[in-house]
């Protein structure tokens, strides 16, 4: 499906989402608590079958925290970003869609681990890197005066 | 025969009855075991290290390297650096390991591998322990050695070296019945277990020439059993490096360390020389039927440089096995065991024997 | 039967396998000669570096005792790792006229990772890569350097 | 009489108990400082739980502070033995976003780096598997091809392992005037070694016991985990960037995708070695026709990206590697991701291993080629 195609379809699938033409691909910007529907229906609809999650990021907005999914079908060879923020910036929460791609297990235990984002029904969500009481170095804020020097 | 100059049964029999008449029996005897001791205790040191720097040579030569070249011409001197090197290490021990058996553990390795070079003959004569149940002493003492490497995994108390000992008890308790068999394939064709007998019956063809098929198979049987017996890759699941970091002794240093691994290498001779003595004539010399010519000039040449030139020949053999092949699994290893070499041993067993029966060798 | 014979086949063919994997390594063992590895220490004087090879970032200097650098700080800006510093200082020129130079450029070889950035960036080409590799030193402190000589001045022509 | 009873009711069953063993930070066949934590019955292997961050460098939240070119030699450090890929991939990113095409000439050097890196890449991931299957002298073949490559990135580049070679907007320096006969003898050299490597490993039967049926990943599974590369090519697993969103000069030439739906051990090795004949096969098609061109475009001191979020995959010996930029109009990166292929890579491995034995868990991680700076970042 090429990226207007999939758009279109898009839109008339999920019309509450934002749908819009990204820089690449097609953004796809969902309320929070709509994420792990989206997910579910993004893979198990044979129209999208994104079943490839190629990235998971988590991105710290002034205001709250993002989290963005690259997915890939290896069926339609089409891809596109999923997004969402979470409500709250300092205690964020978002659903786990590790239930949906396996490797979004992984990839949330990394942001859990660099920025703190909690995942609701998240199985074994336990830090990745960093020793436990560590802050949270991905965010903004972090300060850590013996490890990083400002030039 | 023109090798009997090399005969050292006079010489050795010259000092025995020097010593019985100088002193008391009991004093005598004493002192001849003393001297064979500390002769052995020279040439094993000596040999083991001899062959860590012809490993660690051949193992270069096989990766395209030079290996030690730093310590005296050509690095000669290398082993024996390393060695004062152990010897001068701090001994360490882990602190919930068994005392007792954590110290036990490196002398039985190696006594085990001492006892067995007592039944070897180097040369006419140069023999300890000649009597009629050799092979039988041979196979009963090298044995011993596996329980010097279950204790030490045992009393490590470290995993890794628990499980290395497990394998190495497995895998040594198995290959054990192929070395046995294989021997035995040869017994039954010299028809004796005594050494020196087995020897004297190559005079005019190594037991590998003579014993056609079965032989060739018998060798060939023993010398990947034989590769198994002595820990050696591909059988070195013992102390696979890359599974278990060292196996059995990943625990011990120092000198301790130092003699498990003389003691892999005195191993490693002990195979090589069962297999150059009971297939490949032991110190006898190459002899065709009848180039007498050439039979004679292969008597000048002394028995025990044409036992060495055979051990080594084996021994580079092994160590060409080592440095090519990928190391076998736990399970496939009792596999190769259990469903290959034992069958073809029983088979071989039974064509030795009709072998012998039709007479149907030289 | 049939799986008898296989087995046979197998044994043979397992066998055959070992023997040509013994056959490449058998090769390279009775041809000790043909060994890749370099003596090292031994062949110092014989071993030549590659022209671009990045050993450390140097500053050439002329018979005398010129270099290029003007004290821009365009390196210093563009290293990643802040591994250079510069130390300007001001001048009077033989017009009389007070001008910003070059004190000290001081680098510091333990933080850098020879990215080659600061080489690309000088505008004046008073920085290049050197080719010595030997960096090993005791003291820690001996691997900040000052990159221009004591004494020396900027050539004669560089454009500010 | 009765007590002795009770002992042999007690011991008619042979008590089996699980235990956990450490494999690393500091283990031979962990290449790194990888632990995993090995749930273990006898030799059979329950469960497998890798724990990361012994290398964690924080590397993103560096990139944060620094400028975009500057950010491309940090990217070296992470995946060492695909440096040039990963350096291309920030490079690409940055061109795709400013929206600059970059000379032909750049494109051709890029890939024929690109596969040069991939071929000393496999070499050397050849060499470390053979010896975690414990023949040790495969990794001395595996090193002597690979250091011919090396001297051709070190007289072209400057450096062996972390080239740097790539700017946004072009290259460091124009390629050596040696460079093309060097990788031309260089293929020839490897055509006549890499046969070997067949005989000597790939055609042996211990080799061949040891991973046929070994460490199975099926396509779902492989897609669920997305474990990219060869080791997901090898379950059938289309993951190609070359070839599903070609860059640099990729559509330009001809080139197999290697796929192999055996999914086990031995498919993932033997991927990497027709890997490799497709290697020298690009390079051959690149090496004599280079255009002649600028080495470089004259960027702008500054670089700025626009507001946005770019997205580039490139794909590196061991998988996909992604740079996702999150930029606000700045010098520097709001937020920068690295989508490293070892991390997703590596947690198939509980998968891949369970219910096999220990020496297996080694030869399967092994086919996963993890670089473990590449996992932690």
């Amino acid at each position: 499906m090429t990226n207007d195609e999939l758009k279109t379809v898009l839109a008339e699938r999920f019309p509450t989402a934002e749908i819009k033409q990204g820089f690449q691909y097609v953004e796809m910007i969902v309320k929070a608590e709509d994420l792990h529907e989206t997910a579910s229906q993004l893979k198990q609809t044979d129209e999208f079958y994104f079943d490839y999650l190629i990235c998971l990021t988590g991105i710290d907005y002034p205001e709250n925290m993002g989290i963005t999914y690259h997915l890939e079908s290896i069926k339609h060879r089409h891809v596109m970003v999923l997004k969402v923020r979470t409500a709250d910036r300092v205690n964020p929460a978002i659903d786990t869609v590790s239930d949906v791609w396996i490797t979004a297990k992984y990839h949330e235990r990394e942001v859990y681990d660099l920025l703190g984002v909690h995942f609701n029904n998240h199985t074994d969500l336990r830090r990745l890197f960093l020793e436990d009481g560590w802050g949270f170095p991905l965010r903004k804020d972090y300060v850590d005066e013996v490890r990083i020097v400002e030039r | 025969m023109a090798f009997n100059i090399y005969d050292f049964t006079t010489l050795t029999h010259d000092i025995h009855v020097g010593l019985a008449e100088s002193f008391s029996p009991f004093l005598a005897t004493t002192i001849e075991w003393v001297i064979v001791g500390v002769v052995y205790l020279l040439f094993v040191a000596l040999f083991g290290l001899f062959l860590v720097y012809a490993e660690r040579k051949v193992c270069a030569a096989f990766q395209q390297r030079l290996g030690p070249t730093r310590v005296g011409p050509w690095g000669i001197f290398q082993t024996i650096a390393d060695f004062i090197k152990l010897l001068m290490k701090e001994l360490i021990m882990p602190r919930k390991a068994d005392w007792f058996l954590y110290n036990l553990a490196p002398f039985i390795v190696i006594i085990a591998s001492f006892l067995a070079i007592a039944v070897l003959p180097f040369a006419p004569g140069l023999q300890s322990l000649d009597f009629d149940i050799g092979v039988f002493y041979l196979t009963a003492v090298s044995s011993v050695g596996v329980i010097g490497i279950l204790l030490a995994g045992w009393s490590s108390n470290n995993k890794f070296s628990l499980i290395g000992a497990m394998r190495s008890g497995a895998q040594i308790l198995s290959y054990e019945l192929s070395v046995s068999l294989s021997l035995l394939t040869m017994v039954i064709f010299a028809g004796s277990m005594q050494f020196s007998v087995i020897v004297e019956h190559q005079r005019d063809a190594w037991f590998i020439f003579s014993g056609h098929l079965p032989a060739i198979i018998a060798f060939v049987v023993f010398l990947i059993a034989g590769t198994a017996e002595t820990n050696r890759g591909p059988f070195d699941l013992a102390e696979a490096e890359s599974e278990l970091v060292a196996g059995f002794h990943t625990e011990y240093s120092g000198i301790k360390f130092a003699m498990f691994f003389l003691a892999e290498y005195i191993n490693l001779f002990i195979v090589s020389a069962v297999a150059a003595t009971v297939f490949l004539g032991g110190w006898m010399p190459l002899h065709f039927g009848n180039f007498e010519s050439f039979n004679h000039v292969m008597d000048f040449i002394p028995p025990v440089i044409w036992f060495f030139m055979k051990v080594l020949t084996v021994i580079f053999i092994i160590m060409w096995f080592k440095w090519t092949f990928p190391r076998l699994r736990v399970d496939q290893i009792l596999t190769l065991e259990w469903k290959y070499l034992l069958p073809i041993n029983l088979v071989n067993i039974l064509l030795m024997a009709l072998v012998v029966l039709t007479k149907f060798h030289f | 039967m049939k799986s008898f014979i296989e087995y046979i086949v197998s044994i043979f063919k397992g066998v055959w396998t070992l023997l040509i994997g013994m056959k490449i390594t058998g090769k390279y063992v009775f041809t000790p000669w043909k060994h890749v590895t370099h003596q090292y220490p031994e062949n110092r004087d014989t071993l030549v570096m590659f022209e671009r090879f990045r050993g450390e970032v140097i500053m050439p200097h002329t018979d005398n005792n010129e270099h290029k650098c003007t004290g821009c700080g365009i390196c210093e800006i563009n290293c990643p790792n802040g591994s250079i510093e510069i130390i300007s200082k001001s001048i009077i020129t033989p017009e009389g006229k007070k001008k910003r130079a070059i004190d000290q450029h001081i680098y510091h070889l333990g933080m850098c990772t020879l990215c080659n950035l600061c080489v690309k960036a000088c505008p004046t080409g008073a920085i290049v890569m050197g080719q010595n590799f030997e960096h090993a030193v005791w003291d820690r402190s001996k691997l900040t350097k000052v990159l221009n000589q004591p004494g020396s001045k900027i050539s004669e022509g560089v454009k500010e | 009489m009765s007590e002795i009873k009770e002992v042999i009711v007690k011991t008619d069953r042979l008590a089996t108990d699980k235990y956990q063993v450490n494999m690393g930070p500091q283990h031979p066949s962990t290449h790194g400082v990888l632990r995993l934590l090995v749930t273990l019955e006898g030799e059979k292997v329950l469960n497998v739980q890798p724990h990361t961050g012994y290398i964690h460098s924080g590397i993103e939240k560096m990139c944060e502070a620094i400028t975009y070119p500057q950010i491309i030699h940090l990217t070296d450090r992470m995946d060492y033995l695909s440096a040039h890929m990963s350096n291309e991939a920030v490079a690409l990113c940055v061109e795709n976003a400013l929206q600059i095409e970059v000379p032909d000439r750049v494109k051709y050097i890029r890939t024929i780096m690109d596969e040069l890196t991939r071929l000393a890449s496999h070499q050397l991931w050849w060499c470390v598997y053979g010896m975690d299957l414990g023949a040790l002298t495969t990794f001395f073949y595996g090193l002597r091809d690979r250091e011919l490559i090396l001297d051709i990135f070190e007289e072209t580049c400057g450096a062996r392992m972390t080239v740097s070679y790539n700017t946004p907007g072009g290259l460091m320096f124009d390629i050596h005037p040696n460079f093309q006969k060097r990788v031309k003898d260089y293929i020839k050299y490897f055509k006549t070694k890499l046969p070997e490597y067949d005989q000597l490993l790939s055609g042996n039967v211990i080799m061949r016991e040891r991973t046929e049926g070994i460490g199975y990943l099926t396509l779902e599974e492989a897609i669920d985990f997305g474990v990219t590369g060869p080791s997901g090519r090898a379950s059938g697993f289309s993951s190609d960037v070359r070839k599903h969103q070609p860059y640099s000069a990729y559509p330009l030439v001809k080139f197999n995708e290697i796929l192999d739906h055996r999914c086990d051990s031995l498919a993932r090795y033997e991927v990497r070695i027709k890997e490799m004949w497709e290697s020298i096969s690009i390079i051959e098609q690149l090496i004599d026709n280079i255009p002649e061109g600028d080495y470089a475009l004259k960027m702008k001191g500054v670089l700025k990206l626009p507001e946005g979020e770019f997205y580039q995959r490139v794909e590196t010996a061991r998988g996909e590697f992604g740079v996702f930029i999150v930029s606000d109009g700045k010098k520097n990166p709001y937020r920068i991701k690295f989508r490293s292929p070892g991390f997703s890579n590596l947690f198939a491995l509980n998968k891949m291993a369970k219910g096999h034995k220990i020496a297996d868990l080694v030869a399967i991680m092994s086919t996963l080629d993890l670089i473990i700076p590449d996992i932690d970042r």
